[in-house]
């Protein structure tokens, strides 16, 4: 079961991925983000069955980073809408040179 | 019973995900999201690990996901929405990037099980074992407060000037 | 200065060990270091207050005005002292060199004595001493050189004496002695070189001492950089000497040379014609002989003392010091001539056309340093140095005698505020019932200098001329028989100009202008005495050397001449060496005569010669018309070539300035700035525009960046995979 | 005096004292008022120069190697320590940065007017980056000392400017770091070279002395040091930062810069280049290349200094020149060239110094350094004319100044050499007088026709005092440099023995080496096996 597990983990990331790549809503791309750290999530909890408990202290971790930096995010995207009336992030260029 | 069990919340967890990376719509995004980290709870669970389950449900699908949709709608973005899929030539070199990612992924974790690492795998009896003494908490709570004491209290550091930067950032300048 | 007239048992010729008289007592030098510190410590105490009045009239400029140090009740200090300091430690210094003179004569001194007061430079394999050298040549240069400046400095007591800047003049004065002494005194080539260099800047500054002036600044840059010229071939051919003999010592090479160099090979040959280069420089022979008449910028008697007297005969020094290695290269020394030969000739006929009377003057030290050259360059190095003291005589006399006149000219023009050039001898005329000591001495010079028996520069020039002659005979004859027929052409033309000089100057009616003659009177006696002491040298001078022959069959049988050839004795330690590797290799000529005839007789024919031409010249001159400068036309025709100097000055400036400053503003512009600064610049450039390729990838979009990274964890991965 | 130094320990503690006692300075200078910080600074560098002072009589004549020496380990893993120690080449260079930091300390007084103490916090800083430079005998060390130089100067020229300061500025630091960082590179194969030998690594001097390289490797490791130092010196075609940097520089940085860190360049020629690489340095077609940029050095930048209308620039480009004496006298490889080049670095450092303080000063009187600008100011300055003449002498080399010694032994040591090299080198002095005369004149001589010049003042007292040590040692060094000859003559000639005697031996090995590096692998992977194996030997490292 550890390997269908690590392709259900890796097809889960490679969609987060995909959707970071793809979409302009800065609220969508962190959404993509938290289902790339659930990938990794489930990779960690499938391998702590195998090999110890510390995989799930991990995950635990993880989860609180996760919730932070959504926190600090969408504070930050509330903070870019307010300047620009819009959360696509096409808009969002001046950070170059 | 597991092993369909698994395949279920898979295809469950797979599915949501590709519809909420595919929906134009913000909210329908979330509740896919929603329903995908759900899934993957219930595969925490097909993996022993209920504790963490629970926090996923809680926590994510719960508390952050309600957060992302307070700020949908604080910025009024469930309706009028248009549709943000980048297309064209982006698209396809997306595609072909995160294909290629799948791909070497997929060979590297859908080995035969005949690669020297899982010669290691036997640890699952000892942590029923361990589970058995100590249950579902405690088996976390052992090791987050004896080994990863200094972690832990980073991350609760980290939590806090977390909540204090929102608030500063999302703060209305006066 | 006369010579003490002894009597030295004499024997004609060079093959006899000359033994002086007297032998046997050891030379002890007498504070030799004192006679070169003296000028420098006149240069401080003068060069102090120099500072201290230069500040006081810089004040006053500051203050919008323009400070007359004579113009109160009586002189300031600063422009006192130096009327007794600079002529002071001059004279001191003489009477310093007198007392070693007298010591010397009374020894028997073979070999140099030399001092050695510390070790200049030493590296591993270099030795270099700040070491003084007294020997016969030395000693007949520190009389002429200590002499001829002390009188110098006594007329500049009242020619300069109403100079602002005095303390000055006497400061850069003194100092120039310093290093002429330095020069003839050192007792190696680096010691030599400290002084030949240091009197090339001297002359600089004192060409430039009225450094105002645009012309006279240029001048005294020109004479600088013209003399490195000649002073880069000093320094290559003290690099030869020293790679070939481990040594700078004058003694330690010329020991060795004989031994060492091969007679006529490549290297003594190379070191003889880098000193030539040296030479040319210093003592203005061409090709670099340009720079001295511009130097008559400078006052007056530092035309006579170092134009004329002292610098410029370095290089004549420097040959007679070493003789040794032009005697073993022929080729060396016939270049030498040949150089003194074109140069006199071409320097003399430029003088027959100039109307400045410092302008005449000049040329005609250089033709004069021709002949020099000549005497060194034929081997008779005690001849060449003869030359250079009767030279120093009467040519510091003749630019004093001018000085005179052109201070009294100076003073009447500028009473009357007549702007017209006091030196342009169109402008003077007459003058001889103004200035009758003047007049006097300055034609005792003038025949001196055309060679007229008994003058002083009869006996000197003519003995050049004989050796020149003499040399007709051996290797090279037929140059030696050029050198010679252009010597004897070269003396006559001499006569004419100076003739001209003098009649244009002294005779004839007078151009000054009526209101202006009014004021036209003699020089004061500050100036006019040290004249006399020059006339009288320049009519006696010659005595100390008078061929054997003359003095036996023509003047000896009167008891007016009790020595003969006593210069050629007196040097004979010094130059013995170079005259015997001469007679061993090329022979013995001293009696030849390339159109037969005994010394006597071309001696008889030159001094009549020399007279016709006088009195010939004295005539022509006398008959032209000649009006004031203002009203003279432009000259034309060959008179117009030899009045602009064969545009030598022209050539050069076309030929050599002209193109090394195009290319060194080309260097300047297209390589330094273009090439060398456009390839960093332009690696700069190569640089920006990688970083603005760069810079395309920096979109700003988040989603890009997502891809990138993507991209990058796609390479890891297959990097880990596969 | 050597017992009353021995009584207080002099030489145990003085290169401790002069390397740091700066920073000390710097922070006081930084705590203390602004009012205050210059006098400060010059009281702080005077003692440091008096206490250098002391070198002159501690130092021992007689002895060629390092003098003084004394060693910490500083990272002990990686071999680096902290080691210093002085020999003759060294000891005048720390003796010039001493005096040259003084001096140029004095003569800003005047002319810094803003950010006072952070001008005088960088030039003790400099003081302590130059010094490193010339007494470490690490290799590590040495090579951060040497970036620290860059530190100050880029600031001073940057912050305190002329107009296009900041483009200098870049320039300066860009040229220089560029050779630095090739340097480093060549650094770090050395040193695993030597651990390749050894099976210790090690950055000190000692150790990397003997390293026994291929003549391939030397010839490489020799340019990349070479380019490094050349950049610095400069060599020709390297040396366009340098009147850019000097034109824009204010005095005191154009004063620091010309007499102390281009003699770093010339300095690790003399201490790394010759006796780490000396069959490269040997090699014919190398000596020939470097004495040939040393030459066109010499009479293309005298032409190019010739035609400046700016007076810093033409000065500036004059440093070039002289600097090419010294590149010329050093691969001259004789004993007269290697101390006629450090006499030449001596001379280079006051005469240039005293020039660029000259000029200053009428900077600071006239706020314009164009030739054309000044004329006739010999009649309002006398003392000015009159130090300005004799500083150029010295520049040219006029006989009885220093610039003469220097450039004479030089011009002697080339001659040896290479006769032909020596001879076109020698047209240097024809080309000086052409550079320098017709500025002197052009400035000091003619007309005084410029109303704004007539009321130029002359020297003050300040002014003199810094002016007059160095008219003093220019003349001093002319005449009588003896002292200076004797105390650095056992030092080359052990410079040279290392060349002479490690290039035969390299000789010997190379045809050996060369064929072994064809078939198998190259020193550096050598060197990495060699590190592998290195922990098992631990007692090696002590």
């Amino acid at each position: 079961m550890l390997t269908e597990a690590l392709v259900v983990s890796a097809v889960l990331f490679v969609v987060g991925t995909f959707g970071v790549l793809v979409r302009r809503n800065a609220i969508i791309m962190f959404l993509c983000i938290e289902l790339q750290l659930n990938a990794a999530n489930l990779a960690f909890v499938a391998f702590s069955r195998h090999l110890g408990i510390d995989g799930q202290i991990f995950v635990f971790f993880v989860m609180t980073v996760a919730a932070a930096e959504a926190a600090v995010g969408l504070a930050i995207i509330i903070a870019i809408f307010r300047h620009y009336q819009t959360v696509s992030v096409d808009n969002f260029n001046l950070l170059k040179w | 019973m597991t092993e369909i069990l698994f395949y279920v919340f898979s295809a469950v967890a797979v599915g949501s995900a590709i519809a909420m990376v595919t929906r134009s719509n913000p909210v329908a995004s979330l509740l896919f999201m929603v329903a995908t980290l759900a899934s993957v709870a219930g595969l925490y669970i097909l993996f022993e690990a209920h504790f963490l389950a629970a926090v996923q449900i809680i926590v994510y699908a719960g508390a952050i996901m309600v957060l992302f949709l307070f700020v949908i709608m604080l910025l009024n973005l469930g309706h009028d929405y248009q549709r943000d899929l980048k297309g064209g030539a982006w698209a396809i070199l997306s595609f072909i990037v995160a294909g290629a990612m799948a791909g070497v992924l997929a060979r590297q974790f859908g080995g035969t099980g005949a690669s020297p690492i899982y010669e290691h795998f036997r640890g699952a009896e000892k942590i029923d074992a361990l589970l058995a003494e100590q249950g579902a908490v405690g088996i976390i709570a052992h090791p987050l407060f004896t080994d990863y004491v200094v972690a832990f209290e980073l991350v609760g550091i980290l939590l806090l000037v977390a909540i204090v930067g929102a608030v500063a950032l999302a703060k209305r300048r006066v | 200065m006369t010579l003490p007239l002894g009597y030295f048992g004499m024997q004609a010729g060079y093959e006899v060990q000359a033994a002086q008289g007297g032998a046997g007592e050891a030379f002890e030098p007498f504070l030799p270091g004192l006679v070169i510190l003296l000028p420098l410590l006149g240069f401080l105490l003068n060069g102090a207050l120099a500072l201290a009045a230069s500040r006081r009239s810089a004040d006053a400029v500051r203050g919008g005005g323009e400070l007359d140090f004579f113009h109160g009740k009586e002189r300031p200090l600063t422009h006192v002292l130096p009327t007794w300091i600079g002529p002071g430690v001059i004279g001191l210094a003489f009477v310093i060199v007198l007392v070693n003179f007298f010591r010397m004569l009374g020894a028997d001194l073979q070999e140099p004595i030399v001092r050695t007061y510390w070790t200049w430079m030493a590296t591993g394999t270099l030795q270099v001493d700040a070491a003084l050298q007294l020997d016969q040549l030395s000693m007949v240069m520190m009389l002429v050189v200590t002499g001829v400046s002390f009188l110098i400095h006594i007329f500049s007591v009242g020619y300069m004496g109403q100079d602002q800047g005095y303390p000055r003049y006497f400061a850069y004065l003194n100092l120039f002695v310093f290093f002429m002494l330095t020069l003839v005194m050192g007792a190696n080539f680096l010691v030599l070189f400290v002084g030949w260099e240091g009197v090339g800047f001297c002359s600089y500054i004192l060409i430039g001492y009225w450094f105002s002036d645009r012309e006279k600044a240029d001048a005294g840059k020109k004479a600088f950089i013209v003399n490195r010229i000649g002073d880069f071939g000093f320094l290559v051919a003290m690099f030869f000497i020293y790679t070939a003999f481990g040594t700078l010592n004058f003694t330690g090479v010329f020991d060795a040379a004989p031994s060492t160099l091969v007679y006529g090979g490549g290297l003594v040959t190379a070191i003889t014609l880098l000193l030539l280069l040296g030479a040319t420089g210093k003592s203005a022979q061409i090709p670099l002989y340009v720079w001295l008449p511009d130097a008559m910028a400078g006052p007056t008697p530092v035309s006579a003392l170092i134009h004329a007297a002292t610098m410029v005969t370095a290089g004549v020094y420097m040959v007679a010091r070493t003789s040794v290695l032009f005697a073993l290269a022929p080729v060396g020394g016939l270049s030498v001539a040949l150089i003194g030969a074109a140069t006199a000739l071409v320097a003399a006929t430029i003088g027959l056309a100039q109307y400045d009377i410092k302008k005449v003057l000049a040329y005609s030290t250089i033709s004069q340093l021709g002949f020099m050259f000549i005497g060194v360059g034929v081997g008779a190095y005690a001849a060449g140095i003869f030359h250079l003291m009767t030279h120093a005589f009467f040519k510091a006399l003749l630019f004093l005698g001018s000085g005179a006149v052109i201070h009294a000219m100076h003073h009447a023009l500028h009473h009357t505020h007549n702007h017209a050039d006091p030196q342009d001898m169109r402008n003077m005329g007459g003058l001889k019932k103004f200035m009758p000591v003047t007049w006097i001495v300055m034609w005792i010079a003038t025949l001196a200098i055309a060679g007229i028996w008994p003058f002083a520069g009869f006996f000197s020039k003519d003995e050049i001329i004989w050796y020149a002659g003499a040399r007709a005979a051996g290797t090279y004859g037929a140059w030696f028989t050029l050198i010679w027929i252009v010597a004897l052409a070269t003396a006559m033309i001499t006569a004419v100009y100076m003739t001209r000089l003098m009649i244009m100057t002294f005779h004839g009616a007078n151009r000054t202008g009526r209101e202006e003659a009014r004021h036209l009177h003699e020089a004061p006696w500050v100036m006019t005495i040290p004249l006399m002491i020059l006339a009288v040298l320049s009519v006696f001078g010659g005595w100390v050397n008078v061929p054997q022959d003359i003095a036996e069959s023509f003047m000896g049988g009167f008891g007016l001449l009790p020595m003969t050839e006593w210069l050629h004795e007196w040097l004979y330690p010094v130059v013995g060496v170079a005259k015997g590797i001469q007679v061993a290799n090329a022979g013995d000529f001293s009696h030849y005569s390339p159109a037969g005839g005994g010394e006597f007789t071309w001696a008889l024919m030159s001094t009549l010669a020399a007279l016709v031409v006088v009195l010939i010249s004295a005539r022509v001159v006398g008959a032209f018309k000649i009006r004031p400068a203002s009203e003279s036309p432009e000259p034309t025709g060959v008179k117009k070539v030899l009045f602009k100097k064969y545009y030598v000055d022209e050539i050069y400036d076309g030929l050599v300035v002209q193109p090394i400053l195009k290319a060194s503003r080309f260097a300047w512009k297209v390589i330094d700035a273009g090439v060398v600064d456009g390839i960093a610049n332009g690696l700069g450039h190569t640089a920006r525009a990688m970083g603005w390729f760069g810079s395309l990838f920096q979109t700003g979009s988040v989603n890009t960046y997502a891809l990138f990274l993507a991209i990058g964890v796609l390479v890891i991965l297959g990097v880990i995979a596969f | 005096m050597p017992a009353f130094l021995e009584s207080i320990g002099y030489g145990d503690w003085i290169l401790h004292a002069l390397l740091w006692l700066p920073l000390v300075g710097m922070v006081a200078v930084l705590a203390g008022p602004v009012a205050r910080a210059k006098y400060l600074a010059f009281g702080w560098s005077l003692l440091l120069l008096v206490l250098s002072l002391g070198l002159w009589w501690a130092f021992d004549p007689g002895v060629g190697t390092f003098q003084f020496f004394s060693s910490i380990p500083w990272i002990e893993n990686w071999g680096v320590s902290y080691a210093v120690a002085l020999d003759g080449i060294s000891l005048f260079m720390v003796i010039l940065t001493t005096f040259t930091t003084v001096v140029a300390i004095l003569g800003s007084f005047n002319y810094i007017k803003k950010h006072e103490r952070a001008f005088y916090a960088l030039m003790l800083l400099m003081e302590t980056g130059v010094i490193g430079v010339f007494i470490s005998v690490d290799l590590f060390l040495f090579y951060v000392f040497w970036e620290i130089t860059l530190v100050p100067m880029y600031f001073i020229i940057g912050i305190w400017g002329g107009e296009r300061r900041v483009y200098s500025a870049v320039k300066f630091f860009l040229f220089t770091a560029f050779g630095s960082l090739l340097m480093l590179v060549a650094l770090l194969y050395l040193y695993f070279a030597a651990k390749a030998g050894t099976g210790v690594g090690s950055f000190a001097y000692a150790d990397l002395l003997n390293v026994s390289l291929t003549l391939q490797e030397q010839l490489w490791l020799f340019a990349a040091f070479c380019l490094a130092f050349s950049i610095k010196v400069p060599v020709f075609p390297f040396h366009t930062w340098l009147p850019d940097a000097h034109v824009e520089a204010p005095t005191p940085g154009s004063v620091v810069l010309a007499a102390v860190l281009l003699k770093m360049g010339t300095y690790g020629f003399l201490r790394f280049l010759l006796p780490f690489f000396p069959a490269a340095a040997q090699h014919s077609t190398v000596v020939t290349v470097m004495m040939m940029l040393g030459i066109v050095g010499i009479v293309y930048t005298a032409w190019v200094a010739a035609v400046q209308p700016d007076a810093k620039k033409l000065v500036a480009y004059t440093s070039v020149a002289h600097m090419g004496f010294v590149v010329l006298g050093i691969f001259a490889l004789t004993t007269n060239g290697l101390q006629g080049g450090l006499v030449v670095m001596i001379s280079h450092g006051i005469s240039t110094g005293a020039l660029f303080l000259l000029l200053g000063m009428l900077y600071e009187r006239r706020h314009t350094r164009l030739i054309s600008d000044f004329g006739g100011i010999g009649r309002v300055a006398p003392m000015l004319a009159t130090a300005f003449m004799i500083t150029a002498l010295a520049s040219i080399g006029l006989p009885g100044t220093s610039g003469f010694v220097g450039e004479f032994l030089t011009l002697v040591g080339t001659f040896e050499a290479r006769p032909v090299m020596g001879i076109i080198a020698a047209s240097g002095v024809i080309f000086a007088a052409y550079y320098m005369l017709p500025m002197v004149q052009k400035v000091f001589f003619n007309a005084l026709e410029k109303p704004e010049n007539q009321t130029m003042a002359d020297l003050d007292r300040r002014e003199m005092v810094i002016l007059a040590p160095m008219l003093a040692l220019m003349i001093w060094i002319g005449v009588q440099p003896g002292p200076i000859l004797t105390r650095m003559e056992s030092s080359v000639q052990v410079i040279l023995e290392q060349v002479n005697g490690n290039a035969s031996r390299a000789q010997s090995e190379s045809g050996l080496e060369t064929q072994v590096t064809l078939s198998s692998a190259t020193p550096l992977e050598e060197g990495e096996e060699a590190e592998d194996s290195a922990p098992a030997h631990p007692g090696d490292e002590e």
